[in-house]
């Protein structure tokens, strides 16, 4: 009865060569007789020989869901269903992992099994966004498989117009150099907008970003709209013994090019002894000179997060980065994670009523001006939000005074 | 079939249930790290604890059977306890310095590259492609696949200048982010548009919305709602073909593969860079894609003897400036290199600093 | 009167009828130049002759007696020849270094200030003013001798960092042009609109296209064509009254000063850079702008404190940063240092780059 | 019969203080009795108070000319001309100095004499754009005035939609940096295109500068349409003697700060012995080292110019820099100069052809693109145009094959 493996010359090339062979794994999915993924496989590979032959893809987009839940299933149809019927629904159910991407093996099995036996056996780990994607599930097989899984103690992520999966790097869990705690920055955040995520109202995808300093492991600079970055505030942590072990180490000269001179303030000196002179005043928590010498440098202990806002990719109006948002935010006790679930809130409710259709974070920004969203969140100005100042007259300035007047007030009840 | 249940709105589960004993252990208490060797990191905590990290390539459309695999090994040597990547990698930790060898060995032998770390060129920004997506112009997994074949031994070693962040996007619209190299979809045909579906499967106002250019207007084509594209105005973006289906984008030949270099999201030395267009034209050309593999390959190569030490590709390129990038990487350089969007003019060489 | 006569049409003169013989035999052929004091260059040629230039300030706007008294001093010390420099200032040259200090002597008795030199201020780029031109919310030339008049002393001396190029511009129009700090009118109030002129002296349409935001529209005025603005969008710009004056925008409370720093011709080391509002809201107090006065010394004072050799203004602030160049100066910081106009996004801060 | 001095008293505080004082001068022009000027001087310090006190301007413009051309004289009535009729009228002639603004005191006397028969005695030495400004002549006056300026030899500056007066730098008459003839530069451009000086027919100004090197002491790149400024392609010039003896004089590590550190593209290194590594291919030509190291470093011998376009002021669309247009042309014979001068017409005729009324170089290009532009001016494509290449994929790509084999043309041609 089990339908012989598709020829595919085209796909058999990518057997070949070093790096671990997908199609290799598709292979050995489709030759797992007797199960039913097994046949779902060897359609899979035909429409994809297809592709691979005619150059274009062959799924649309339909809409398949799990009971209580608007999003997290993508639903694929085939348009070649007549030539490969086994594959012909291969929709992907988004799962989030823990943060952080941690898992023991026991976990891991039991998806394995789970999709084994629901879906076709193949599991991208992970989605750009940062879900564990299980791909290739009949419509029927879509809640079953989804009722384990939740029953093991994972949730749906995010797909459409809606608060979207997070994603953060291993922070405190194995970085010297995070200056957050990550993983529950990430977990405070999304476990409070499961509704945002599941029943997707928004006028557009929204997400969350978290990196443990501005090395950004977790790229949330330009892919989320609210990208969370370890800084610090005080003097960098300075081991001089280890500084002058490294100028041993990497010769004078090598020491002043790769550190010294790639400081992008020019914030470090070498003296002549060779210890280090750093300029705090000027350092921008750039992070490279830590990276170079993780022994005998380290952010400083008065540590936090930076947000920025607006990251995204180039609908409509071409690639935006992140823009500083809130420069400097204690991330230690309960209430400041609390805080930050606070203002992601209140970020969430000014985008979903001010923003148009399809629009995202910053473009509405963009449209509308920094100055607008700030004074919608009740966020004070901060000169660190800007690279430079207007360089353009055009601007009607008669609020001038009384703009002093308030940078004036939160300047010194920011020092008392 | 099973019971519609309620789910359990649980989030995110806690992450330190899954974490190796160790990094629960010293969870916030790093003090330094270094890489022993490529493959190989060592976390030392203050209290003195090491953990070492094995770290390998995957395809990461993994079988079932791949990550049993990853299974067993961890099971043999990290206590049953794994972790991946933002970028796809697999990483397995140990407190154990004499596991480090046997370990990198067996993933070795289990068809994992040992590698990714330091100034290496990691894994490949992974998106759908003809395997699952619904728009794609390529696959994702099959020029990854392709690509990192030819690049595994710049995987393997640390021998670049810095970091390699390569992504790929299978259309415009780049899952994949920005990279030190980007291999992203460009189209270079209006769509064309299926009228007879049109009325049936588009809301019109927001297909026109979509158009970056406005260039899509409502049109009566034979008395049947439709659409028209001003193919003048039209950058072939694709952003129409999301939302309608039957303006169809892809194109076996004209679907292209263009390629980018200089991106960054760090704010590591530079603020994060986008990526810059450098070549385009490329034919999409499964099942290997050698014409995007060579030019890749010899802007790596230039990257890798030219570029100082900690210098990311756009970096790099700022220093010698991009006259000497198209000179050096044998490129052409046209028109289409010279910024033409919104606010372009930025891009623009606006002083007397010239490369000759 | 005299008859018309039909113009020599005879463009730009030779310069070298006029120039220094010195400067005439090694033209083309200088080899180098110090500074043996400051207001004085020498200037030495291949052929080891050396030029002495001392060089002085001026009032630019100058009645023919001043202009006799440098003609005196130039028949007296060099041959009968003088230049102006392109921020007019006036230069002697002389072969013989024994009449550099009677020069200099004889020029500060005259009240001519030496100086401008090397790393020093120099003189004020000077527009027109209520002296003579038709738009103007203050006065250069008043603006700018009350400023030279507070920085003598770093005009005559070289202890800045690198030069400060000032620029002062009596309307938004800015003739000036960038400098290291700007001196510019800026308005706060959209114009008033004089409507029994408007049909009379200006073409409706030709004004209504100058307007950079597009606010100002025709309207039927007491049953007249006139214009009206719209005041949410008009940023005050004042582009509409050159084409259209009675579209009154000077006022002498709501057109203020604002200043502006970092901008930069040069492309010596940074590429030329745009300068940046920091201070606006000044009055526009004649006869001496005390306001005005302090601000730019204060800002002075704290680059010269602080910045490295060879820094320009704009390099300075970049390094150090913005906020604390408006912590050291003690300036206010306001939403509208945030750029709005188009593109203004790049000016905001894309990175995780930040000062504490 | 003479009228008194009027009182002045905020203009007068403008006689205290060390700088020269232009009230000073307007005074003593008043008061040089029996002249007519006086009596235009009395009205103009009356006038100029009251513009104090009020804080206004009372000038407004009209039409004014010379015979034969049709710019070149800004005129100026007064709105307060009843109150202050000696200087009701006060036109200002643009005279055009010589290249670098050199003068014998012969000249400038001459001058002087005139401006006191015809005009009101004052002349601003220079305006902005370079043209000695002969201020407050009453109508009648301008004519006689022009006639015995034009005889001594000068002719008028520009106004209004034409070619404007240029301005270069003092170049090879007494700077050793200069990398081209800025003097003669200037003179071959402004007096090939006296037609489009004295009779505007432009769609807006359009204005050229010479600086010899990226000093750009005449303020080129942001203040002129066209700017012409000095550069070498060959590589710098280094006199390692000299070297030493500056690292001597400052010290090794001043030495680093302000020579190595500041290279723009850190193309410089100090080697062990105190001489100095010059990575000529990534240095930009920025001058910076030279300036610093005036007898050890100097431009190359294989010198030229560099063309930026599109320079101006803020109307409308905002303040722009000139843009790289040509990164190299040699300019050393009298055929280069010949060239610049009919590149400089072809500009001038593609912006007649194609700007919009009251549209300067700049914006034309910003809205054709630079691309159209070359193509119009038949001008090739070069690396050195841009600051990076594209940054957002909206581009139609279909010419692609076709741009690359003109590339590669090109490249061939040159490398003949
Ligand atoms: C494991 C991972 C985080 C995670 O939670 O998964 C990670 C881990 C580390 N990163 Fe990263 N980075 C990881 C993705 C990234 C990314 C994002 C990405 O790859 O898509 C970035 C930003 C990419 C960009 O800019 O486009 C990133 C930019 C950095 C940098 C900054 C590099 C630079 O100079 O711009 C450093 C600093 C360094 O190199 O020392 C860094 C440094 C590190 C260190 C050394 C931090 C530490 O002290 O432990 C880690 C060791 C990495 C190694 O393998 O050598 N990591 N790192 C990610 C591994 C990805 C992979 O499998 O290759
Ligand atoms: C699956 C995934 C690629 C992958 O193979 O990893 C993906 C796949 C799709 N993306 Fe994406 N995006 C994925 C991460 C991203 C990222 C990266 C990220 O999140 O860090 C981006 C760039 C960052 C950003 O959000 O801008 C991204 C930017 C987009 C966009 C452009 C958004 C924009 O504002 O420019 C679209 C288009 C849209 O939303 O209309 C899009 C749309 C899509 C759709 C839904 C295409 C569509 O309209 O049907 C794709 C579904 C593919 C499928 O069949 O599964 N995808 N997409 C990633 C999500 C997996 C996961 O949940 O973990
Ligand atoms: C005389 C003059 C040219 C002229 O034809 O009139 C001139 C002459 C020199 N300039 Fe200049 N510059 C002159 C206006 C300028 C301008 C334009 C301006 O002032 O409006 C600039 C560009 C301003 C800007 O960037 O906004 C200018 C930017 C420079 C620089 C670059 C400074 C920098 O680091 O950015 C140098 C290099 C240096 O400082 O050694 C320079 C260097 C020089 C040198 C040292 C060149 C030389 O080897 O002879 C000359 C001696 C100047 C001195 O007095 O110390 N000159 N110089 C101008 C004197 C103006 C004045 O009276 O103050
Ligand atoms: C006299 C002078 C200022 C000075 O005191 O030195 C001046 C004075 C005027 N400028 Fe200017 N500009 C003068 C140099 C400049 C410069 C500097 C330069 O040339 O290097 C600029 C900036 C560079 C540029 O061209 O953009 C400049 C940018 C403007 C603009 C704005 C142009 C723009 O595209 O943004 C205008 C407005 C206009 O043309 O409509 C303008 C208009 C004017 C008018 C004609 C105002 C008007 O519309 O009536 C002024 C006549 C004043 C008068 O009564 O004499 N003036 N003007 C300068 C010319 C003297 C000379 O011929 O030597
Ligand atoms: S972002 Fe920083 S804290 Fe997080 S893993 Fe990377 S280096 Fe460590
Ligand atoms: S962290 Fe970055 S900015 Fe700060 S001193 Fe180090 S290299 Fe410089
Ligand atoms: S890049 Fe395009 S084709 Fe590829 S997964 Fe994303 S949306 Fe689909
Ligand atoms: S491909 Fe892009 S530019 Fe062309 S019509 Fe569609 S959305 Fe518009
Ligand atoms: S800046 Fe304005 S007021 Fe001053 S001279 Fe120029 S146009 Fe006239
Ligand atoms: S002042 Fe400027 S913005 Fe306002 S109406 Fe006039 S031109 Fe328009
Ligand atoms: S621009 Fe260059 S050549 Fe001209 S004066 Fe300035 S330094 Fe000398
Ligand atoms: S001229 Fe400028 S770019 Fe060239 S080496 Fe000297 S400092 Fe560097």
């Amino acid at each position: 009865m089990s339908k012989k493996l598709p020829s595919t010359p085209m796909l058999d090339e990518l057997e070949k060569g070093p790096w671990p062979s997908f199609v290799t794994g598709l292979k050995r999915l489709a030759k797992s007789e007797g199960k039913p993924n097994a046949e779902i496989m060897k359609g899979l590979l035909g429409q994809l020989e297809h592709s691979y032959q005619t150059r274009k893809g062959y799924w649309k987009g339909g809409t398949v869901g799990v009971f209580g839940y608007g999003a997290g299933v993508i639903a694929r149809f085939s348009e070649v269903a007549s030539q490969f019927p086994e594959s012909s629904e291969f929709h992907t159910l988004r799962i989030m992992p823990a943060p952080g991407f941690f898992y023991d093996t026991k976990t891991l099995r039991e998806m394995c099994d789970i999709w084994e036996e629901h879906g076709s056996g193949l599991i991208a780990l992970h989605g750009q966004s940062g879900d564990i994607m299980f791909q290739g599930c009949r419509t029927e097989q879509v809640q079953p498989a989804w009722d384990k899984l939740n029953g093991m103690g994972f949730d749906m992520g995010g797909a459409g117009a809606g608060v979207r999966t997070a994603a953060s790097c291993v922070g405190p869990a194995r970085c010297e150099q995070a200056c957050y705690d990550t993983l529950t920055a990430h977990k405070s955040i999304i476990n409070s907008f499961t509704d945002d995520i599941h029943r997707p109202s928004l006028p557009y995808k929204m997400k969350f970003k978290f990196s443990g300093c501005a090395n950004d492991c977790a790229n949330a600079t330009q892919r989320a709209d609210v990208a969370v970055l370890g800084t610090w505030r005080d003097d960098m942590q300075v081991d001089q013994t280890e500084v002058k072990a490294k100028v041993k180490q990497l010769g004078r000269k090598e020491f002043i090019n790769q550190v010294i001179r790639m400081c992008p303030t020019q914030a470090l000196g070498l003296n002549d002894d060779d210890t280090l002179d750093v300029d705090n005043k000027s350092c921008v928590r750039c992070m490279h000179c830590i990276n170079v010498c993780t022994k005998a440098l380290k952010p400083g202990k008065d540590r936090g997060i930076a947000i920025l806002v607006g990251g995204k990719r180039t609908l409509k109006i071409g690639d935006l980065m992140g823009t500083v948002l809130v420069p400097f935010m204690k991330m230690e006790t309960e209430e400041d994670f609390e805080k930050l679930v606070e203002l992601g809130h209140a970020m969430l409710d000014f985008f979903a009523d001010n923003a148009l259709e399809h629009e995202r974070t910053g473009e509405m920004i963009e449209r509308i001006g920094l100055a607008n969203y700030l004074e919608g969140l009740d966020l004070p100005l901060d000169v660190n939000m800007i690279s430079q100042p207007r360089t353009n007259s055009y601007v009607r300035t008669d609020g001038w005074d009384e703009e002093v007047r308030k940078w004036n007030e939160t300047k010194s009840s920011a020092a008392e | 079939m099973s019971e519609l249940r309620r789910p359990n709105e649980t989030g995110v589960p806690d992450s330190k249930q899954f974490m190796h004993p160790a990094l629960v252990r010293n969870y916030g208490k790093w003090a330094w790290h270094d890489r022993p060797q490529a493959g190989v990191l060592r976390h030392v905590s203050e209290s003195g604890e090491a953990v070492y990290t094995v770290k390998a390539g995957t395809q990461r459309q993994m079988d079932v059977f791949t990550i049993r695999t990853l299974c067993d090994i961890a099971d043999k040597f990290c206590e049953g306890h794994l972790r991946f990547t933002t970028r796809s990698s697999v990483e397995f930790m140990t407190t154990d310095e004499t596991q480090v060898k046997p370990l990198i060995e067996t993933l070795e032998k289990a068809g994992f590259p040992v590698g990714g770390t330091g100034n290496s060129v990691g894994f490949i920004s992974h998106t759908q492609g003809w395997l699952h997506c619904d728009i794609p112009g390529t696959d994702a997994s099959g020029v990854v696949k392709a690509l990192m074949d030819e690049l595994v031994d710049e995987f393997k070693n640390e021998d670049m200048p810095n970091r390699v962040k390569i992504t790929t996007s299978c259309c415009q619209i780049n899952c994949g982010g920005q990279g030190d190299i980007a291999i992203n979809v460009q189209h270079t045909k209006p769509p064309v548009i299926n009228h007879a579906l049109v009325s049936g499967v588009c809301e019109r106002p927001a297909v026109i919305a979509r158009c970056p250019v406005a260039a899509i207007r409502p049109a009566l084509v034979d008395g049947k709602p439709s659409l028209e594209v001003d193919e003048k105005k039209c950058v072939c973006c694709g952003a129409c073909y999301p939302p309608c289906p039957p303006m169809q984008i892809n194109d076996p030949v004209n679907s292209k593969i263009a390629i980018w270099v200089g991106g960054k999201h760090s704010s590591t030395r530079s603020k994060p860079m986008f990526h810059k267009l450098v070549a385009a034209g490329l034919p999409n050309n499964a099942p290997r894609w050698p014409e995007v593999a060579e030019v890749v390959k010899k802007i790596l190569a230039t990257y890798k003897a030219d570029a100082r030490p900690w210098e990311r590709m756009g970096e790099w390129i700022e220093r010698i400036g991009w006259p000497r990038f198209f000179e050096m990487t044998d490129l052409p350089f046209t028109k289409y290199h010279v910024d033409t969007w919104r606010g372009g003019r930025a891009n623009l060489n606006a002083s007397a600093h010239l490369h000759f």
